[in-house]
């Protein structure tokens, strides 16, 4: 089978991201998917250090010490971008007002708690930004991750075994093998996206049970 | 491309239905949405709940909509006024219920609700009949009131201007719930006396960005001030 | 005994404004207190519908109805005036940014608290606008009033009859008669303002024991 | 006459006690208050409480202030960084406490703080790590955390312009923490690229009003970016 690429994950989680939506994009692989959205469907982008409205990455030598995005690379702001202040920032988040946002993680379960900040180790150092103020507040959690650990075990499990994130707030998986919604009941395939990979194949890779609407 | 400019206040209002929360903008005349009241008016929605800085004045506006007996409830600070007979009279006949909420307490309502905070600790009217029977906390030497969000419907704000994406600026006092009622409602109307295109306001002089608003209409200033 | 009238009241507040001060003054009686802020000192005027900065009344003819303050009456900006909403206006307030609020009352007793904002009477139409917040919130609380009711009894009780607006907040008291502060011990006589009232006769009409360190 | 310029970052923090909290704003660079942090570590102050969104990044600022042992514990959001070095170290040796909060929590407590909430709920953290023995509540179909205010006695900031009053103008995402940090704060320094006359920030474009900041330093952009 021929898994999907960094670039091609974050192009097909674009496709699911319609026009006017309020879109925050986590560091890493969701970061891509701005790349990705059509230059004629607008869509606004919210960075958590206080901004909508994100453009593309400035030209080399015109980047702007103070106008940076939540993973403090700099970027441009589009006509129509505004600036605010932390709390308002977190209050769009918290408040509901964020249409999606996009995050990397460890793991996800089939009940939508999303496992993205820490490895568990004692001794780690631990970071959380804003992973879990998205992840309880964005109306819609996309996960973007591969879909199976170096050691080939699934990262869509029955429970996380990382430490939470959140709870069941993901509502849908971009893995490089598959799409998948996470509903009341439990996984549903959207579609595979691996070539070459069947059901059945997916359905034992992911370990936990899918649930599949062929032909809708 | 986003748009979210509106012909009219008819158009903006149309879908209101019965028994709506409704957040209205404006402390005194100052920021009064005064076109969208009218078409909330003739729109014939019944039994909302409105939430307001005062309870209305002298014959327009929200007078007008609780002497047509829309209002069953309101929350506000300080309905009594010199000409706030409409109010007056449907409170004294039992028509309309009202809850009455420190002025503070109410913009931090409106505030927890755009911002997805479940309830707060405020020392507003703790020890007075306006804390009754709700839940108090000592929280390091104060006393405190757990007060709840208000969430609303609609919000109908005015502002001064506006670009497509729904960023505004406002006027003066004319801000004063604006901001916070746009955030704490599902659908957002504002009235404003200018649309201006993308990129005119300043991002750093946007006061409500357009993420707070789903409906823009402009109302030149004359008509505004009727 | 000669008693101050509303001017003097407010002038005498005045003198206690200090600059530099953050102030917030009631509907009323408060009001006036600004005519007598000497135009050398800088004492900057809070407005709960978002305004700091207030200047005089506006010249007839002048005014803005996009510029008012929280009775609703036109005023002015100075130059280093802002407007903002109303949560952070009553951010201001509540979080103990307003040095000295003035306001009127019913009744204020001798540990503090304030009566302000209702007769108590069943049919009155109950209006609090933004009385409690600043009673609660401001650093000091000062209390215009006159010193006895119509029927001559003192305004300044052991006990508020009426439904409080404050518990324990109001630090100083001016009325016609004189300056009282309130303090964890009970009530000081400041100075007695009425011309040739004595302290034993104003001790007989203010009910509560009044301390008075004569020389200090 | 109401002035709160000062001339030096360190006529700013000369009375800066040991055991003092230190609300530091920034985000990356942006907004990072270096004059003021180089003051602070010359003035010699210990045993702080920092509260930042990072822990220090590389050898200058907030990493030579914990490089320095000056700091008993901080509150941030995100400490972990490819040259977090010193902070590194000085966690794992055990000589500093680290309390991580989630960043939306941080700026909210903040917040709350500035504004005289007493505490409040939020849903961020719900059961996670990060809410393990505090207080919970189902509100309305949802779980929350209460969490309380974070007080500053200082707060260090950096802001783009400032008058006489205080008040201040910042630019693009270098606003970040500055405006909660300066309304939670006891005494807040604003480190300025520019004094302007009173009056030259328009009233509609000033975002933190003066009555939050008590002092002000006029750092020209070079010696900030130090």
């Amino acid at each position: 089978m021929k898994k999907l690429g960094r670039n091609q994950i974050a192009a097909r989680v674009a496709r699911d991201i319609p026009e006017g939506a309020y879109v925050n994009l986590g560091i890493g692989l969701p970061t891509l998917v701005a790349n990705h959205i059509p230059g004629d469907r607008e869509v606004i982008l919210h960075s958590e250090n206080g901004v909508l409205g994100i453009g593309p990455r400035p030209a080399p030598g015109r980047e702007d010490e103070d106008l940076i995005d939540a993973g403090k690379s700099p970027v441009t702001l589009l006509a129509g971008g505004s600036y605010f202040h932390h709390a308002d920032s977190f209050g769009m988040i918290r408040g509901g007002h964020i249409d999606i946002c996009v995050l990397g993680a460890f793991q996800v379960a089939a009940n939508g708690d999303i496992a993205n900040w820490h490895t568990g180790e004692a001794d780690a150092i631990p970071a959380v930004g804003g992973a879990m103020d998205l992840a309880a507040g964005a109306k819609q959690v996309f996960v973007t991750m591969e879909h199976l650990t170096k050691k080939g075990e699934s990262k869509i499990v029955e429970r996380c075994s990382y430490p939470l994130t959140g709870v069941g707030c993901v509502t849908r998986v971009y893995t490089d093998l598959a799409v998948i919604d996470i509903k009341a009941d439990g996984l549903h395939l959207v579609e595979i996206c691996a070539e070459g990979l069947s059901f059945e194949e997916l359905q034992k890779l992911n370990g936990v049970a899918l649930k599949y609407k062929a032909a809708v | 491309m986003i748009d979210k400019i509106l012909d009219s206040p008819a158009a903006a209002l149309a879908e209101v239905p019965d028994g709506a929360t409704i957040l209205i903008g404006g402390f005194g005349n100052a920021g009064m949405p005064s076109a969208l009241l009218d078409a909330l008016i003739a729109q014939g929605a019944r039994n909302l709940t409105v939430v307001n800085n005062n309870a209305g004045n002298a014959d327009a506006g929200l007078a007008a909509l609780i002497a047509a007996k829309r209002v069953s409830k309101i929350l506000c600070s300080f309905p009594r006024q010199t000409d706030s007979w409409h109010f007056d009279k449907a409170w004294r006949a039992g028509e309309l219920e009202l809850e009455l909420v420190p002025q503070g307490t109410l913009a931090e309502r409106l505030r927890a609700a755009g911002a997805g905070v479940g309830a707060f600790y405020t020392p507003t009217a703790f020890g007075t009949r306006l804390a009754e029977g709700k839940e108090t906390r000592h929280i390091n030497g104060r006393d405190y009131v757990l007060e709840y969000p208000i969430h609303g419907d609609y919000a109908l704000i005015k502002a001064d201007r506006a670009d497509r994406w729904g960023n505004l600026a406002y006027r003066k006092t004319a801000r004063n719930f604006g901001p916070i009622m746009a955030a704490a409602a599902k659908c957002t109307v504002a009235q404003v006396r200018q649309i201006v295109a993308l990129g005119a306001i300043d991002p750093e002089h946007v006061v409500t960005p357009g993420i707070f608003v789903q409906r823009v209409v402009k109302v030149p200033a004359l008509e505004g001030a009727a």
